[in-house]
């Protein structure tokens, strides 16, 4: 019988270091809520708005660069906070990896996770077939509709900044989007709406290409094939590249955009393989790197080349497209 | 409370017997016939639920071969309110 | 997808006509403008010192997550410092409104004559009393009272002068108010370019 | 739902079938006409509840319940009209919080002076009530015994109110809140014309020429008197308004001269215009030398205050006791004075001087000396409570007078000094009645011994019943109170904890003295019934029945309507029930029992009430006098004491009058009329007074007496400006004054119970100049306090609206009960009428 996932790991190194990086997760999000709730709640004005545009102890605006970016396909050309705001809040994905978005600081993460947590309870079989590319296909038409009607028609239906928002301000019928998207993800499809379908999270994977900040499986040799990493990671084709690259001469590095940071593969592995860690602490991650940018025109058959393994003709990038 | 008015066409040959059988129905009254068959009819009912009941049942009354509903009046039992005043205390 | 993408931009377009009771914080860019920049971040929400507005939510038929006011229940204060469009950081609310009582949120109309407790010779004008700028945006223009020899006070509104802060809505005696602050494209007529009602200057010699 | 609605229901569908059929149904429009649901409501004529212009309502009643009003097209006064107050009367009454049972303070079962309101009955409210009168009495006689009247009673609540305390309890510690309100009118009329109320009356507006409105916002406080004079204006083009007050209001908006003048220097402004007239030759000499004489009254007379205030103790007249105990002069006194040494006097009141006091251009004084001094043009001078509010209020009053006495413009139609009231009844109980702490019934007073015997005579009293010695006035019951001269207070029908002036020093420590018991009597949980230790629920308006005297002498009465929810009590009841609660024996001394024996062992209900006059008309009179309005009419006071109550004391009372030039009609005619301006005589009302061919007690031949002073002339007086007591300085560097808004009256007691009104007013703001606000770093909206030596109230700035001050002066409503705006004002009074001045004191206002 198989054990539990992560079972292991807890039993090698306790509980609280097999879920460090959940917890802390969790805290980042909470804190994040609570930091918005101090003002309306208490009087305690340290940030105010919500996560589309907020404004830190009075100086430092935060804004986020897909709204506004849906805002200038509309055909609006923000004012200068707002652009600050967004410059600021994409220069810090940009070095964090911008789908720690997702997984730090996204409300829905929690609905979405706890959704992962009972389609697992309830075990229920992976149905529908969403490709993973469709939410670039969502984030692709929300600009064009944004540019179609001029007004930033996403924005109406949005559930990551509409739950973010109805906590803040009021979420009227809202909510029903809310348990929409927790019913898709229990019933429909595994990560269904942040794996497959978010535009947001589309969005920021898309700056997170050249992130520094970056998991990695420093020590895949001592890998036991346990399996548990895969199992908890809501992007899990990330991994395997790095996890299992070695004899492809991949380097250990997970590089994919896709990946969340979540940590959550660290806390699982009873072997310690993964940690975070920085994109170039291993030499061979240049070429990866180098590659997975181009890898769209033809840049496989170089790496293919390179590391002379035919089997690995197969990019990551492509890998995970096929998924 | 609900009360409704109708105007109810019976075949005039058993205009007789359909009335009486109408004037049976629970809060319903005739108020006028004419010669032509089209009878005047109130429904008095403590609900809607109540009042389609009742409908239903003066449909099936042997006769009865159209009824039109004229006048809809529906409201709470209960008393009216006293004005509320803002309460500066 | 194109099918989505439709759906949501005909969403789009039926939330632009804004229902007629909501109003807009001052500064607001005409509608469809006011929908491409709004970053629906509450902001202004938040620096409202009279709380009176709130972000629409999912449901409404205001665009969800835009900042609004009902004047009925809370209207604008009209703050002279517009805390409000200071904060708006996208320039949905317009940086270059810095004179509240520049704001066009919206016009009130005395839309119902019949109800008015003016128009039936009693001394109410509480709208005139309750504007911020009473002599200004609404008047009383007073007139003979048919039924007897007191005189009437009819409210007059000065589409120049008001701002439809919606303080004459909100204190509206009536069970249902008989003035109203709406959008101006409901209120304002429009007369056709040719016509000038105000000539340039008289020409005496043709008068002569 | 009642049978009948549910009929009219039923037959509303079956003529909707019918039409929709096109049947004739025999019978059914007449069926529907006599259940519609209008045709159950029973319509009644009555007054407006709110100010002293006394417009007509009708009084629509369903069901014991007063469902409509409307303006009486057939009142005179208003013609159908109202102002939004009046438009919510039907809502007044049902109030969420409305009192239905005697709450006395209790801990433990027994009263406790710190305990809480606990609901008693009425035999254990009147229980604890006798014994703190008595236990007052018995200790330091009847003047330590008092109680707060007011200008909202009914007529007949203020005689068996004034009966209760002057007659009954030996005191004459009975003050309206009509104090606060009238008593410098009343005091300028009386040392004018020795006679009370106005000469002419509303239908002055209709013949004017120019109005000149005195410290007065009538556009806001008498909307519908205001519509006349607009009405007037817009009908007749030459028609000319000026509007003078120390701040810029809804009235000055429809001035064609505005002054806006420094507060207390109206005294010069109308100096100045008296100077005018007399320069410009427009005095009426031949009226003058035939119906004038010249006063010249004493001026240092104080400011009201307390004795010990440095202020009093520098004053010569203001009649305080001096250093020997004997009273410092007499600040009513005057003597006899000529024309030339009043010329003299106004001189120094040259243009130059009274523009560089008063602030007001020399061009616009001229122009307001100009409507007064033009032979052709009529002017009624309209004020209120910028002239009466005043340290110099009947110098105010007497001042006005003297300028229309130099032209002769009075007492003839369109010409006229006009003094209009506050209150419903301020005229009508509480001077006419005579409820002042100094006055009896028809403009006697109880220091003249011949008045107190007339008043004993009627009242059936043996003489020396009523005591000489004045008693105290309003704002003298709160330091007695305060003092623990005061220790068993009543307060009925008026919010005064409220109302009156500086509560915090002066007011509250009296009432929540220990030493002190207050018993107040209102509908509502007032801030007032809030303070007190036995509050009564009060029955109110048509809950009872009733009379009110409006500005213009007019009387009007009206029909009881409906029951009073629980066990609310008129004022009425509860007066003449409480006096059963007294033997004579135990509150009358020896001497005078032994003159009238035949009240020995009696109650003081059967000396004032049960005295044979007053209970003269049995109970089948109420059916009787009222069965053309309502039949099987009959009204709860009468039921409860056997014998028609109104009637007996209103006929009683009428006696003072009659003959007197105060004549009232008959009781019964007043229940079929739109009320009747008195002198009623032979059932005619009396429009302009002193003038032959209007004034019945002018006779032919005389032209214009006036009558109220026995040399028939009326006096122009010599007084001058004198300064206020509390100018702003370098710290209170701003004047503070206070009044109304057209939404609320009556501290909002019950019109802040009118959801709609609360909406439209809900709060006090201090009206400001935006330059003042500037200079204090405060904008629109803000929080701040207005502070004064004796307390702060936190309220938010307005600097637009309705009310525009001048740099110098900011201006805040009294109706906000959550921002008592007199815990700030100063209580200053006229020291001859000893009306308290509301409109200037200085202050401060910080952000908070």
């Amino acid at each position: 019988m198989k054990q539990g996932i992560g079972a292991e790991a807890i039993r090698g190194k306790g509980w609280l270091a097999a879920h460090r990086w959940l917890l802390a997760r969790r805290v980042m999000q909470f804190a994040v809520l609570a930091l918005f709730l101090a003002g309306p709640w208490f009087g305690y004005w340290i940030v105010k708005g919500n996560l589309t545009y907020s404004l830190t102890l009075g100086v430092l605006p935060l804004a986020d660069p897909y709204v506004l970016l849906q805002s200038l396909a509309a055909g609006h050309s923000p004012a200068r906070n707002a652009l600050i705001g967004a410059a600021v809040v994409l220069i810090a994905y940009f070095v964090l990896g911008g789908r720690s978005y997702c997984a730090w600081v996204c409300p829905v993460n929690v609905v979405t996770d706890a959704a992962h947590w009972l389609r697992a309870r309830l075990g229920v079989p992976d149905g529908a077939g969403i490709s993973r590319s469709t939410r670039y296909w969502i984030l692709a038409m929300t600009l064009a509709v944004a540019a179609f009607t001029g007004s930033m028609a996403w924005e109406l239906v949005n559930p990551v900044s509409m739950l973010n928002r109805g906590i803040l301000f009021g979420i009227g019928v809202g909510w029903t989007v809310i348990v929409a998207v927790f019913l898709l993800d229990v019933f429909v499809a595994e990560r269904a709406w942040c794996g497959r379908l978010c535009p947001v999270g589309a969005f920021y994977s898309a700056i997170a290409i050249f992130s520094p900040l970056r998991v990695v499986a420093v020590a895949r040799e001592r890998c036991n094939d346990c399996a548990d990493c895969y199992a908890v990671c809501p992007e899990p084709l990330v991994i395997k590249p790095a996890l299992k690259g070695a004899a492809r001469g991949v380097g250990p590095v997970i590089l994919s955009p896709l990946c969340t940071n979540c940590g959550r593969c660290i806390d699982v592995c009873s072997k310690h393989v993964f940690a975070f860690g920085a994109r170039f602490s291993k030499g061979v991650a240049y070429e990866h790197v180098h590659r997975d940018s181009a890898g769209h025109t033809g840049g496989a058959g170089a790496v293919a080349a390179r590391v002379g393994t035919a089997g690995c003709a197969r990019s990551a990038d492509a890998a995970w497209r096929q998924h | 409370m609900t009360i409704c008015s109708l105007l109810i066409h019976v075949l005039p040959a058993c205009a007789e017997q359909a009335r009486a059988q109408l004037e049976q129905l629970p809060g319903v009254e005739v108020h006028a016939a004419t010669a032509e068959g089209l009878l005047i009819v109130t429904v008095e009912a403590g609900d809607d639920p109540e009042m389609n009941r009742t409908f239903e049942q003066l449909r099936a009354i042997p006769g009865v071969h159209a009824t039109t509903l004229v006048y809809h009046h529906s409201e709470r039992l209960e008393d009216e309110s006293p004005a509320q005043g803002e309460s500066t205390l | 997808m194109t099918l989505v993408g439709a759906g949501l931009a005909l969403h789009a377009s039926q939330v632009r006509a804004l229902p007629s009771q909501v109003i807009r914080a001052p500064g607001a860019r005409a509608e469809p403008e006011f929908l491409a920049a709004c970053l629906r971040c509450g902001m202004c929400v938040c620096d409202c010192p009279y709380h009176i507005l709130e972000l629409a939510t999912l449901g409404q038929d205001i665009a969800t997550g835009t900042p609004y006011f009902v004047a009925r229940s809370r209207p604008c204060e009209m703050c002279v410092d517009i805390p409000c469009v200071k904060a708006c950081p996208s320039g949905a609310l317009d940086p270059e409104l810095t004179d509240i009582n520049q704001a066009r949120m919206g016009l009130a109309i005395l839309s119902d004559h019949e109800t008015c407790l003016n128009f039936l010779g009693l001394r109410c004008e509480v709208c005139y009393r309750a504007c911020p700028l009473s002599d200004k945006a609404i008047t009383l223009e007073p007139q003979q009272n048919p039924r007897s020899l007191h005189a009437m006070f009819i409210p007059t509104v000065h589409s120049d002068q008001c701002t439809g802060c919606g303080k004459c809505e909100h204190a509206c005696v009536l069970e249902t108010a008989a003035i109203r602050v709406l959008p101006r494209r409901l209120t304002k007529g429009e007369l056709g370019g040719h016509y000038r009602p105000d000539l340039p200057e008289r020409i005496p010699e043709i008068a002569q | 739902m009642s049978t009948s609605r549910r009929r009219f229901i039923k037959l509303s569908a079956v003529a909707a079938a019918a039409a929709a059929a096109d049947i004739t149904i025999p019978g059914l429009d007449e069926a529907l006409a006599q259940n519609a649901p209008d045709a159950s409501i029973r319509w009644d004529k009555g007054a407006c509840r709110f100010c002293g212009t006394g417009c007509g309502v009708l009084v629509g009643v369903r069901d014991g319940r007063v469902v409509a009003t409307q303006g009486d097209p057939d009142a005179a006064v208003n013609r159908g009209l109202l102002c939004v107050k009046g438009y919510f009367l039907a809502k007044i009454m049902y109030g969420a919080d409305r009192l239905t049972r005697p709450l006395l303070r209790m801990k433990d079962g027994k009263f406790d002076k710190n305990g809480e309101f606990t609901p008693v009955s009425w035999t254990q409210a009147f229980d604890i009530m006798e014994e703190k009168c008595k236990a007052a009495l018995k200790a330091k006689g009847p003047s330590s015994v008092g109680m707060f009247a007011s200008g909202q009673w009914t007529i007949w609540e203020g005689i068996a109110g004034a009966k209760f305390m002057k007659a009954g309890l030996r005191s004459n510690n009975i003050d309206p809140n009509a104090r606060h309100c009238m008593a410098s009118a009343v005091a300028g009329f009386m040392r004018t014309f020795g006679a009370d109320e106005p000469m002419g009356c509303y239908d002055d507006t209709e013949h004017a020429d120019a109005f000149v409105v005195w410290g007065s916002n009538m556009a806001e406080m008498h909307p519908i008197l205001w519509s006349g004079v607009t009405g007037r204006r817009l009908s007749t083009k030459h028609v000319k308004i000026a509007v003078l007050s120390t701040f810029t209001h809804r009235t000055s908006e429809a001035a064609d001269l505005e002054i806006i003048f420094k507060p207390q220097t109206d005294l010069a402004i109308l100096n100045y215009v008296c100077n005018y007239i007399i320069q410009s030759g427009a005095v009426n000499e031949a009226f003058v030398k035939q119906h004038v004489t010249f006063m010249k009254g004493v001026t240092d007379i104080g400011y009201g205050l307390r004795p010990t205030h440095r202020l009093e103790q520098v004053a010569g007249n203001n009649g305080y006791p001096g250093a020997d105990g004997k009273p410092k002069g007499d600040p009513n006194a005057a003597t006899p004075t000529t024309f030339e040494e009043f010329k003299q006097h106004v001189s120094e009141y040259t243009a130059d001087k009274v523009a560089e006091l008063s602030g007001v251009p020399k061009d616009k004084l001229e122009a307001l000396a100009r409507i007064y001094a033009d032979p052709k043009t009529k002017v009624v001078s309209f004020w209120t409570m910028g002239f009466n509010q005043h340290t110099r209020g009947t110098w105010a009053n007497n001042l006005i007078y003297d300028v229309h006495l130099l032209l002769g413009k009075i007492s003839e139609p369109g010409n006229g000094p006009f003094s209009i009231t506050g209150q419903p009844s301020a005229c009508g109980t509480a001077r006419e009645v005579g409820t002042f702490a100094h006055r009896l019934p028809a403009d006697l007073v109880v220091a003249n011994p011949q008045h107190r015997a007339t008043a004993e005579e009627i009242w059936k009293l043996p003489a020396g019943a009523i005591p000489g010695q004045i008693g105290f006035h309003a704002v003298a019951m709160d330091r007695a109170l305060k003092d623990r001269n005061l220790n068993f207070y009543w307060v009925c029908c008026t919010n005064n904890m409220q109302a009156g002036p500086n509560l915090s020093q002066e007011r509250f420590p009296g009432w929540r003295d220990p030493a002190n018991f207050v018993v107040v009597t209102d509908a509502y949980p007032t801030v007032s019934a809030q303070a007190a230790d036995l509050v009564l629920p009060a029955a109110m308006w048509m809950e009872k029945e009733g009379a009110y005297g409006n500005a213009e002498r007019r009387s009007q009465f009206w029909r009881q309507q409906v029951k009073a929810p629980g066990e609310a009590r008129s004022d009425l009841w509860q007066i003449m029930e409480f006096s059963k609660r007294f033997k004579t024996e135990e509150v009358w001394p020896e001497d005078l029992l032994a003159k009238a024996p035949q009240y020995r062992g009696k109650t003081l209900f059967d000396v004032l009430y049960a005295n044979g006059q007053v209970n003269r008309f049995p109970l089948a009179d109420v059916g009787k006098v009222n069965a053309h309005a309502i039949k099987g009419y009959s009204n709860d006071e009468s039921t409860a004491f056997g014998f028609y109550v109104q009637k007996g004391l209103f006929e009683e009372y009428a006696g003072f009058g009659r003959g007197h030039a105060h004549d009232l009609g008959s009781f019964d005619q007043y229940h079929r009329v739109r009320g009747l301006r008195w002198p009623v005589v032979d059932g005619k009302e009396t429009l302009w007074r002193y003038r032959e061919g209007y004034d019945p007690y002018v006779k032919q031949g005389e032209g214009v007496k006036f009558y109220g002073r026995p040399d028939g002339r009326a006096v122009i007086f010599t007084l001058p400006y004198q300064p206020p007591p509390e100018p702003p300085d370098n710290e209170y560097d701003l004047w503070l004054a206070t009044g109304r808004v057209l939404e609320h009256w009556h501290s909002g007691s019950m019109t802040r119970r009118v959801p709609e009104l609360y909406r439209a007013v809900p709060d006090a703001l201090v009206f400001m100049n935006p330059k003042d606000a500037e200079a204090r770093g405060l904008k629109q909206g803000d929080v701040v306090r207005v502070i004064s030596r004796r307390g702060e109230v936190q309220t938010r700035v307005e600097t637009r609206g309705r009310n525009r001050p001048p740099v110098g002066l900011v201006f805040v409503p009294w109706f906000d009960e959550s921002r008592l705006i007199n815990k700030v004002t100063l209580d200053a009074t006229c020291p001859i009428s000893k009306q308290n001045d509301f409109k200037k004191c200085a202050v401060k206002v910080v952000k908070a």
